[in-house]
């Protein structure tokens, strides 16, 4: 009788205790199986970031414009591909095809567009702005280097090795808030003011 | 528990006072128990087989006291150690605030576990089959089962038995259900 | 030896001098033979106003809250109303069935199962408010449990009355079901060992778990019975304490009060008492159990309701009183208005209901007379309800500021979900008593000899074989 | 209409093209389903765990030049909600404007803009404009229409007919028409003042209304003028009355402002003296004035009113005292009482100093004269064409039955309209013009001061410039090219002198004040004397028809914003009312709600209506005053309540015309009030009007103040610093906010301001009657007595009680009850000291909103969602919609404050100047009542303000610890004894 009410109680113990036992923290940083990162759909034009961002070492605003002036950084208008596709039609059968496919979205200026698959889906009542990261915002790296605005990769992944895009985090509020948390922390560390909002819903909810 | 090795030498009684009191003197004529069967709870029957008290106090305790530490300890780190936030001006840590969900947790946790525990000692589980000395067992007899060990003294049990207005003396086998027997028509 | 000695002042807690055979009997009947026409009656009547209810409760989650009648100023009425009530309702099973048995009144025997039964049902009517109160129910379980997420460390707010509510409640739901579900196993088993039909075997045999009456398992058995007695005894009490700190946490004259603890608990005994009375009072009569819930019964049911009924309205006084006291003009008004405002008619319905109604207990003529009772527990069944809906409503009409004072309108879709709880309520209730023993015969059979004084010694010599 | 553009959100908007397309319309199919849809579709991925849901993004082709999608751009301009014309910025975002403010920089208007200003947004988009060009019984192209316009008016006889149109080159455009076809402007306003330039020609000698200076005022006395609501120019000379009034930056003396009228106005109510006086007995009271002030008895034997001698003679001794600082004006359509104020003025020295003919105003140039002539030539039958510019006769002349009739003997009618209202659905050719703000425009609101307003979006419809048609039709070059052409000729021909036409555009106005030659006229005191107004006219009783604050002369009636904001002192929206005097009431035994049934005869002819009755304590006895601009019914889907699914509109007619009631040249109207029998629910945003002996809107008199700064907020309040919980800490920014209840009138502008900025649904009449309206600004209004005792709401002390407004919006309390009890963390305070409420988190429980004491936050009780998909369009994208079951509240404008800090972290190396940060709210108020500013930042002006003797907060014996605080009202009053004014009213009935 005693040795099985040992055994129930060990179970209990074990099955109750369990979350203080292992701390709420690592309970805390499971995250529920979510499907934005990574995300990588496909585009009707399969546009590399790869051979623009990388190879010709295009600058990222040079397309996304909005970056560093406004909330969105906005996708290109199609006159922006023909500022040089006017002159490149490509090389390969490949670029050929793709290219092709941009002129007759572009279709002289009076065509269709294109109807780009939104990669970074962010709720509409999450208000992220992009100029206040790119061009505001104090950013430390884990070594300790303190730059005035972050760099895209930080968030967006170095599209310089990524062909189509993808999303590169997952962009929850967990990850947003956990990045300010850390800023704030190494700013305090090497002496600058921490100003990354963590206790303000209405900074990204209004 | 498993079918006993051992044949029961059981006494079937219509009355709480009579089954007490043969408990009671089976206890000291030393006969061995396999047990007593009641429809109800009848004070003092435990004692007078010479049972300890339960252990299930116990699993209440602890289990309470671990309600009390997950609640205490979940709601200091939830709001206090993982984000502390402003809400109405009042401290990230207002323990006055726990007092209320601590008290439920240690008892939500305490008391399914002590009703968990209790089947657990008394090894009821769903889907078990009732074993039964006697049909009437649940409903009005009481059933008084000693064990027929070797030093069995039979003549003795049944002097008791029928001193207390026993019904019913019967020897049963280890395997012996009453439940498998043919309906009598007891139960009409 | 057989030592039962009871003062000749005592009366039998089980008239009618029966057998613990005829008991089962008596009990085991409702459940066993064929269902009358009037439990069918009950059933599906019961059955079409939970239908009708649950409709309308789908058609408002759907529409939106606004299909109340429900304003800027006044932002819970009948909902939450609807919600204190039933909780209150919910109170009398356990407190019957822990308190008295701590207290030892044995005369509990014969009510405790239905009251039991009866505060889980009225539990799970409460429940459904605070569901479909919210603006979106869809998303309340999500944030309400504390859980990891993907709001980063975002937790919930554990200063919040309403998640203490939260908790409070499925607690108690949780332990009284376990309550009600041990003491209901060994009369589970009898059933069991009378059932003919495979299917009630397999069913009540899997309920029972296997007991078969082993005094090894009534030995712990016991102890877990007077643990949860104990334990529910202080819960039965948080309950209502919690729910009353929705309101006494708050900063709205009328609301803020440091008697509602007290106040509250003791409101929901008498209504819950009052419901008690009402469900019993019919089951005697239809189920034949004049010999189980008799007049001793009764007698000390309303003795409750009187001492609780006095209570509350003690509580309603000093209530004035310390709104005067405090000086302050906000509190001061409060309860001014309630008496005299716009609100004042409910105000009124819930005095004369629960203070004066009950003082015709003091005659003990009245106390054992089933149709006085009946009446009088309807009566405060409906003071009590509307003493929630006066601390709700007219507290809110009329705060703080006199610009946003409002008047709040009740919609049909109020009407009909109030009455749609009452439909699920009853509906269970007859499930209840069709399919398991209404009375806990086991606890009963310990009392049967309580005071039979033609029992002294033994009793053998009636019981022949059956 | 694929399921892909269904499924574009808000942000997309920023990657469309400005000039809307027809796909915009379904644009999100309805307007607050997104977050329900959302919060479904995060359930069902965490659920489903695998699929991801494809938002589809079609950039513009080609980037429109200087617009960054997300950035909002300001313009500035002039409104033409009315025809006071105040200067606007218009907060152009991605090709549309979202938001329009007042022009701090103008020297009218000062920065204010009121409700209707604010509110032309949902004119713009508004699916019932007109589209195009039509004509009566259906589509035309603007070929057939030109065609058929410009020959009848070569064929002479046409007359045109527009309101006050006051722009230069606008003007210029006319007379050139008119000088080309032969044919005759006619101008008139629907709500004019010709009285008084008819007054101004007689005893000065110039058809003008002189522009008014109250800010020069340090004693003004208005008899029925409502200038701070709907008088000439309210945004400016509210502007100005509140200079005079501001206690808070050194001053210790105020102007005084007493008032006669007969019903109770926005002016009245903000008067330290008020007397009710029956517009019969205005005339008496002049001449007994003039009288006074001239000593003897030279303008005849005034007739009897209800003013004591004794008042009157402490009001001319007030006036006499303050000679050159006295301004005296009325509202009287009058010309014979308008001559006597203009002698009182000059008796007063008031010309040049409180009114100025200089630059005098240009902003009610409706000729009455002009328009008779009209309505009998069309009688006769003489007019062949009829081109009505932007006016709606049919519904706002008070003979407009009889116009419709005529309409018929003219042999061409052409509405020039963005509306298709009850005068454009009578007329042959509808030619559909640009909106306001759509279209270039200029406006001379005064004389020498010329402004300018810019297109703030390309024209959404097939629509046409009014003033360009007219040069086609006229055969002008200029009628083929944009009118922005025209215009910019004629300022650079004749104003701009040199200055850049850009740099115009800029500023939006070019001030040439200085530079108008003027000689000042002589008062001609004979004109004065002629005037016959001592008598007093008697009746049954006297209806007085008056300008709507909400709706002005009814352009607006199909305004939801405006529909739904509260008349200021009966808190009544979403239709008018006949308003009585409790007495009154008492006396006929009417009840609140009741239908009364007015009936007249006016100018001969009779005029009938039943409206419910409204209680509007400190009206004149036996005075049943009616608003106009209500009535319409073809003022689009609102006007009678036509919508169908849309929760919001569906009560039956919004109110009843009550134009007919007005009588030319100012005569007195008297009729017959009586109980129709029923009675329709009246709705009200607020219910109870008095304090209940409350301290919430705390107040002073001047005297008191001079000797105490504390006074009137003094009462000692429980020991605040003493809390169980440490004080948290605000190290950045801590926004704070001051509420001047001194400079507060009550206008509603800010409630408007506060509606478009974020956001807020309009619920219509029947949820206001669930008293559900979403409003997170309010203005209450509580009534007390004059003896400083309160007024008990359900039985008046005092028939004449004062008036004390007070906008309470989310106080942002530092321990907040709100917070405190939201199970989900909804609501937290922010470390800037907000309160903050995440909608995305909440799950509606509606327990913060029965805990707020100040009863702010509001509860999403439907879906909300227009009809119009247009509508849309003047969301504000950095505002999220709210979904069914959602509580939300003040917010402080968090999206403005954030802009704030990220301008200044830009520009200004992150240090935040002081007042460049506004709310929604105090962007908007014309008298600067509101200051929003960081309380951490010592020099800020909030920091200061709350040091000020007066600041309070509301409620603070509970110890929430607003941020928002108020500055107690301080009244000029009379030193006067108590018991004589109690007498002074007691004999009247």
């Amino acid at each position: 009788m005693s040795a099985k009410l040992a055994v129930l109680f060990l179970l209990m113990t074990i099955g109750f205790a369990m979350p203080v036992l292992l701390g709420f923290r690592s309970v805390n940083d499971i995250q529920l199986p979510n499907i934005h990162t990574d995300y990588q759909p496909e585009q009707p034009i399969s546009y590399s970031h790869r051979l623009h961002a990388g190879v010709l070492n295009i600058d990222c605003q040079y397309c996304h414009t909005g970056a560093d002036e406004s909330r969105h950084a906005s996708i290109p208008n199609l006159q922006t591909c023909m500022n040089c596709h006017e002159q490149v039609a490509g090389q390969t059968q490949e670029a050929k095809n793709n290219i092709q496919n941009l002129y007759v979205a572009w279709g002289n200026g009076v065509g269709e567009g294109v109807k780009w698959k939104r990669v970074h889906n962010n709720p509409d009542f999450v208000y992220f702005n992009h100029m206040t990261h790119v061009r505001i915002a104090n950013y430390v790296d884990d070594k300790g280097n303190h730059s005035k605005g972050i760099d895209c990769a930080v968030c967006h992944g170095d599209m310089k090795t990524v062909g189509v895009a993808r999303q590169h985090q997952n962009l929850t509020m967990g990850w947003c808030i956990n990045c300010h948390r850390d800023q704030n922390t190494r700013h305090a560390k090497i002496g600058l003011e921490a100003r990354a909002p963590v206790n303000a819903c209405d900074a990204c909810h209004r | 528990m498993a079918k006993p090795p051992v044949q029961l030498f059981c006494g079937v009684f219509g009355d709480e006072d009579d089954t007490l009191d043969a408990t009671r003197a089976c206890r000291e004529a030393g006969l061995e128990f396999h047990d007593v069967y009641a429809p109800y709870a009848v004070h003092g029957l435990d004692r007078a087989m010479g049972l300890p008290f339960s252990k299930v106090t116990w699993v209440t305790f602890c289990c309470g006291a671990l309600g009390t530490t997950i609640a205490l300890s979940g709601m200091t780190y939830a709001s206090w150690w993982d984000w502390p936030v402003n809400v109405g001006g009042k401290e990230a840590l207002p323990f006055p605030a726990f007092v209320p969900i601590t008290f439920e947790l240690t008892v939500l946790i305490g008391g399914v576990c002590t009703m968990l525990g209790m089947f657990a000692l008394c090894l009821l589980y769903p889907g078990k089959k009732a074993r039964l000395l006697h049909k009437g067992q649940t409903d009005d007899k009481f059933v008084i089962a000693l064990k027929k060990t070797e030093d069995f003294n039979e003549q003795k049990a049944r002097e008791i038995f029928q001193r207390h207005h026993a019904e019913e003396i019967a020897t049963r086998d280890p395997g012996y259900n009453a439940a498998d027997e043919p309906a009598t028509g007891g139960a009409a | 030896m057989g030592a039962h000695v009871y003062s000749v002042m005592r009366e039998p807690l089980v008239v009618g001098k029966k057998t613990l055979h005829e008991i089962t009997q008596d009990v085991c009947q409702s459940i066993e033979g064929k269902p009358s026409l009037l439990w069918w009656l009950g059933f599906l009547t019961s059955g079409a106003i939970a239908t009708a209810g649950v409709a309308t409760m789908l058609y408002q989650m759907y529409v939106g809250v606004g299909t109340w009648g429900l304003n800027k100023t006044v932002g819970w009425g009948f909902d939450i109303t609807n919600f204190v009530f039933w909780i209150g309702i919910g109170h009398a099973g356990t407190l019957i069935s822990a308190v008295l048995f701590l207290f030892r009144q044995k005369w509990r025997t014969s009510i405790n199962r239905s009251a039991e039964a009866m505060t889980l049902f009225a539990v799970l009517c409460a429940l459904i408010y605070p569901t479909i109160h919210m603006g979106r129910p869809w998303i309340g379980p999500l944030w309400i449990a504390p859980y990891p997420n993907l709001r980063g460390p975002l937790w919930v707010n554990f200063r919040s009355p309403l998640l203490w509510d939260v908790f409070a409640i499925s607690t108690y739901f949780t332990i009284s079901l376990c309550f009600w579900y041990i003491g209901l196993v060994p009369d589970l088993a009898t059933v069991r060992d009378r059932a003919k039909h495979w299917l009630r075997k397999v069913f009540y045999g899997t309920l029972s778990l296997g007991w078969n009456g082993s005094v090894r398992n009534w030995n712990h058995y016991e102890v877990a019975y007077m643990i949860f007695a104990g334990l529910s005894t202080p819960l039965v009490f948080s309950v209502h304490t919690i729910v009353s700190m929705d309101f006494a946490t708050s900063v709205i004259p009328g609301w803020h009060t440091t008697i509602f603890p007290p106040y509250f608990v003791a409101g929901a005994i008498f209504s819950g008492f009052a419901m008690v009375l009402t469900l019993l009072l019919i089951a005697r009569k239809t189920m034949r159990l004049e010999a189980y819930i008799n007049e001793i019964t009764m007698d000390n049911m309303a003795k409750i309701v009187l001492l609780t009924g006095s209570l509350v309205g003690l509580a309603y006084g000093t209530e004035f009183f310390v709104a005067w006291y405090s000086g302050s003009i906000y509190e001061g008004f409060a309860f001014i208005n309630r008496a005299t405002g716009p609100f004042a008619w409910s105000y009124w319905i819930m005095v004369s209901c629960n203070v004066i109604s009950p003082q015709i207990l003091w005659f003990k003529k009245l106390r054992r007379n089933p149709w006085v009772l009946f009446v009088m527990s309807i009566f405060v069944n409906i003071g009590m309800w509307f003493e929630r809906f006066v601390i709700i409503v007219t507290s809110l009409h009329r705060d703080y500021l006199p610009s946003s004072w409002a008047y709040y309108t009740m919609t049909w879709v109020e009407y009909a979900e109030l009455i749609g709880t009452f439909g699920i309520f009853f509906f269970m209730f007859f499930v209840f008593i069709r399919f398991l023993p209404g009375i806990a015969f086991g606890e009963v059979k310990g009392v049967n000899k309580y005071a039979r004084h033609d029992s002294h010694g033994h009793a053998h010599a009636e019981v022949k074989h059956g | 209409m694929d399921i892909e553009i269904q499924t574009r959100r808000q942000d997309d908007l920023a990657d469309m093209p400005p000039e809307m397309r027809a796909e915009l319309e379904v644009v999100s199919k309805s307007r607050r389903d997104f977050m329900k849809v959302t919060g479904m579709a995060a359930m069902g991925a965490v659920i489903a765990g695998c699929t991801a849901k494809e938002h589809l993004v079609n950039p513009l082709l080609k980037r429109p030049e200087g617009i960054t999608p997300g950035v909002v751009y300001d313009y500035a301009g002039t409104c033409a909600g009315c025809a006071s014309a105040c200067g606007v910025v218009m907060k152009v975002r991605d090709g549309r404007p979202v938001k329009l403010e007042g022009d701090r920089a103008n020297p009218l208007s000062r920065g204010g803009l009121c409700a209707k200003g604010q509110g032309q947004l949902w004119g713009l988009y508004d699916a019932d404009r007109v589209k195009g060009a039509a004509k009566k019984d259906g589509e035309a192209t603007w070929d057939e229409l030109d065609a058929a316009v410009s020959a009848a008016v070569k064929g002479g006889g046409a007359w045109l007919v527009s309101g006050t149109v006051n722009g230069p080159a606008a003007s210029a455009a006319i007379a050139a028409f008119c000088a080309r076809t032969g044919a005759r402007h006619v101008s008139y306003d629907a709500c004019g003042s010709h009285a008084i330039a008819a007054a101004h020609k007689a005893t000065h000698g110039a058809h003008v209304i002189p522009q008014y200076r109250f800010d020069n005022a340090r004693v003004i006395v208005s008899l029925d003028a409502d200038f701070l609501g709907t008088w000439i120019s309210p945004m400016q000379f509210a502007a100005q009355w509140a200079q005079n009034r501001d206690l808070a930056s050194g001053a210790r003396e105020m102007s005084r402002h007493i008032q006669f009228e007969a019903r109770y106005s926005l002016t009245g109510a903000n008067a330290d003296e008020r007397f009710r006086l029956p517009n019969a007995q205005r005339g008496a009271l002049l001449v007994d004035l003039a009288n006074k002030l001239a000593g003897d008895k030279r303008f005849g034997e005034p007739g009897k009113h209800d003013v004591l001698p004794g008042d009157l003679d402490r009001i001319v001794n007030e006036l006499k005292a303050a000679r050159g600082h006295a301004l005296v004006v009325s509202g009287s359509d009058n010309a014979d009482q308008q001559k006597l104020v203009n002698w009182i003025n000059h008796n007063l020295g008031a010309y040049g100093t409180t009114l100025e003919l200089r630059n005098h105003s240009r902003q009610a140039l409706g000729n009455d004269n002009d328009l008779a002539d009209l309505l009998k030539a069309m009688e006769g039958g003489a007019v062949k064409t009829l081109i009505l510019m932007g006016v709606n006769p049919v519904y706002d002349l008070p003979e407009g039955a009889r116009f419709r009739e005529w309409m018929g003997k003219v042999g061409t009618t052409v509405a020039v309209t963005t509306h298709l209202d009850e005068t454009a659905a009578e007329c042959a050719w509808v030619a559909g013009d640009h909106h306001a703000l759509e279209r270039w425009n200029d406006f001379e609101p005064v004389r020498g001061l010329y402004q300018l307003s810019q297109p703030a979006i390309r024209p959404l419809y097939k629509t046409r410039h009014g003033l360009q048609s007219l040069l086609k039709w006229a055969g002008e070059a200029a009628g083929n090219k944009d009118y922005r052409e025209y215009l910019k000729t004629w300022w650079e021909n004749n104003i701009l002198g040199g200055l850049a036409w850009t740099s115009a555009v800029e500023t939006g106005f070019v001030d040439g004040r200085a530079s108008i030659v003027h000689n000042m006229p002589v008062m001609n005191e004979d004109a004065a004397k002629a005037a016959d107004t001592g008598k007093v006219a008697t009746g049954d009783f006297e209806i007085v028809a008056y300008e709507s604050l909400n709706l002005g002369d009814g352009r607006h009636a199909g305004n939801g914003w405006l529909q739904e904001n509260a008349d200021p002192t009966t808190r009544v929206n979403w239709g008018n009312y006949v308003a009585l005097s409790p007495h009154t009431m008492e006396t006929m035994g009417v009840k609140e709600g009741d239908l009364v049934k007015l009936s007249a005869e006016v100018d001969g002819r009779q005029a009938g209506l039943t409206l419910p009755a409204v209680r509007q304590p400190g009206q004149a006895e036996k005075v049943a005053a009616v608003a106009v601009g209500y009535g319409r019914t073809r003022a689009g889907k609102l006007s009678h309540g036509m919508g169908t699914e849309e929760l919001a509109f569906t009560d039956g007619a919004i109110g009843a015309n009550a134009f007919p009631f007005v009588a030319r040249g100012g005569k007195v109207v008297f009729g017959a009030v009586s109980a129709a029998g029923g009675s329709s629910k009246v709705a009200r945003i607020q219910e109870h009007d008095s304090q209940e002996d409350r301290p919430l809107a705390k107040e002073t008199t001047l005297s008191q103040w001079q000797k105490n700064p504390r006074s009137g907020n003094d009462e000692e309040l429980p020991p605040k610093e003493l809390t169980l919980w440490r004080k948290w800490e605000y190290k950045g920014h801590k926004w704070e906010m001051v509420v001047d209840l001194n400079k507060c009138m009550g206008c509603n502008a800010c409630v408007v301001a506060c509606n478009i900025e974020n956001n807020i649904p309009v619920v219509g009449k029947k949820e206001v009657l669930n008293r559900r309206e979403m409003h997170w600004l309010r203005i209450d209004i509580y009534y007390e007595d004059n003896d400083g005792s309160k007024y008990d709401g359900e039985q008046t002390k005092d028939e004449n009680p004062a008036a004390i407004f007070q906008p309470i919006m989310c106080q942002h309390c530092e321990n907040a009850p709100c917070e405190t009890v939201c199970p989900v963390l909804a609501t937290i305070h922010s470390e800037e000291g907000l309160n903050t409420q995440a909608y995305n988190r909440c799950i509606g429980t509606r327990y913060c909103a029965n805990n707020c004491p100040y009863k702010v936050r509001r509860f999403n009780w439907f879906t909300y969602k227009h009809s119009d998909l247009t509508m849309n369009l003047a969301l504000n994208p950095d505002v999220t919609i709210r979904s069914q079951g959602v509580m939300e509240k003040c917010s402080m404008c968090a999206q403005r404050l954030y802009e704030g800090k990220r301008m200044a972290a830009l520009n200004n190396g992150g240090k935040l100047k002081d007042g460049a940060v506004t709310t929604a709210c105090q962007s908007s108020c014309p008298t600067q009542a509101i200051v929003v500013g960081d309380g951490n930042d010592g020099d800020s002006r909030v920091a200061k303000l709350r040091q000020n003797p007066r600041n309070y907060q509301v409620l603070a014996e509970i110890n929430t610890r607003p941020a928002v605080t108020y500055l107690a009202k301080v009244r000029n009053r009379a030193p006067r004894p108590v018991a004589e004014k109690k007498a002074a009213h007691s004999h009247d009935h």
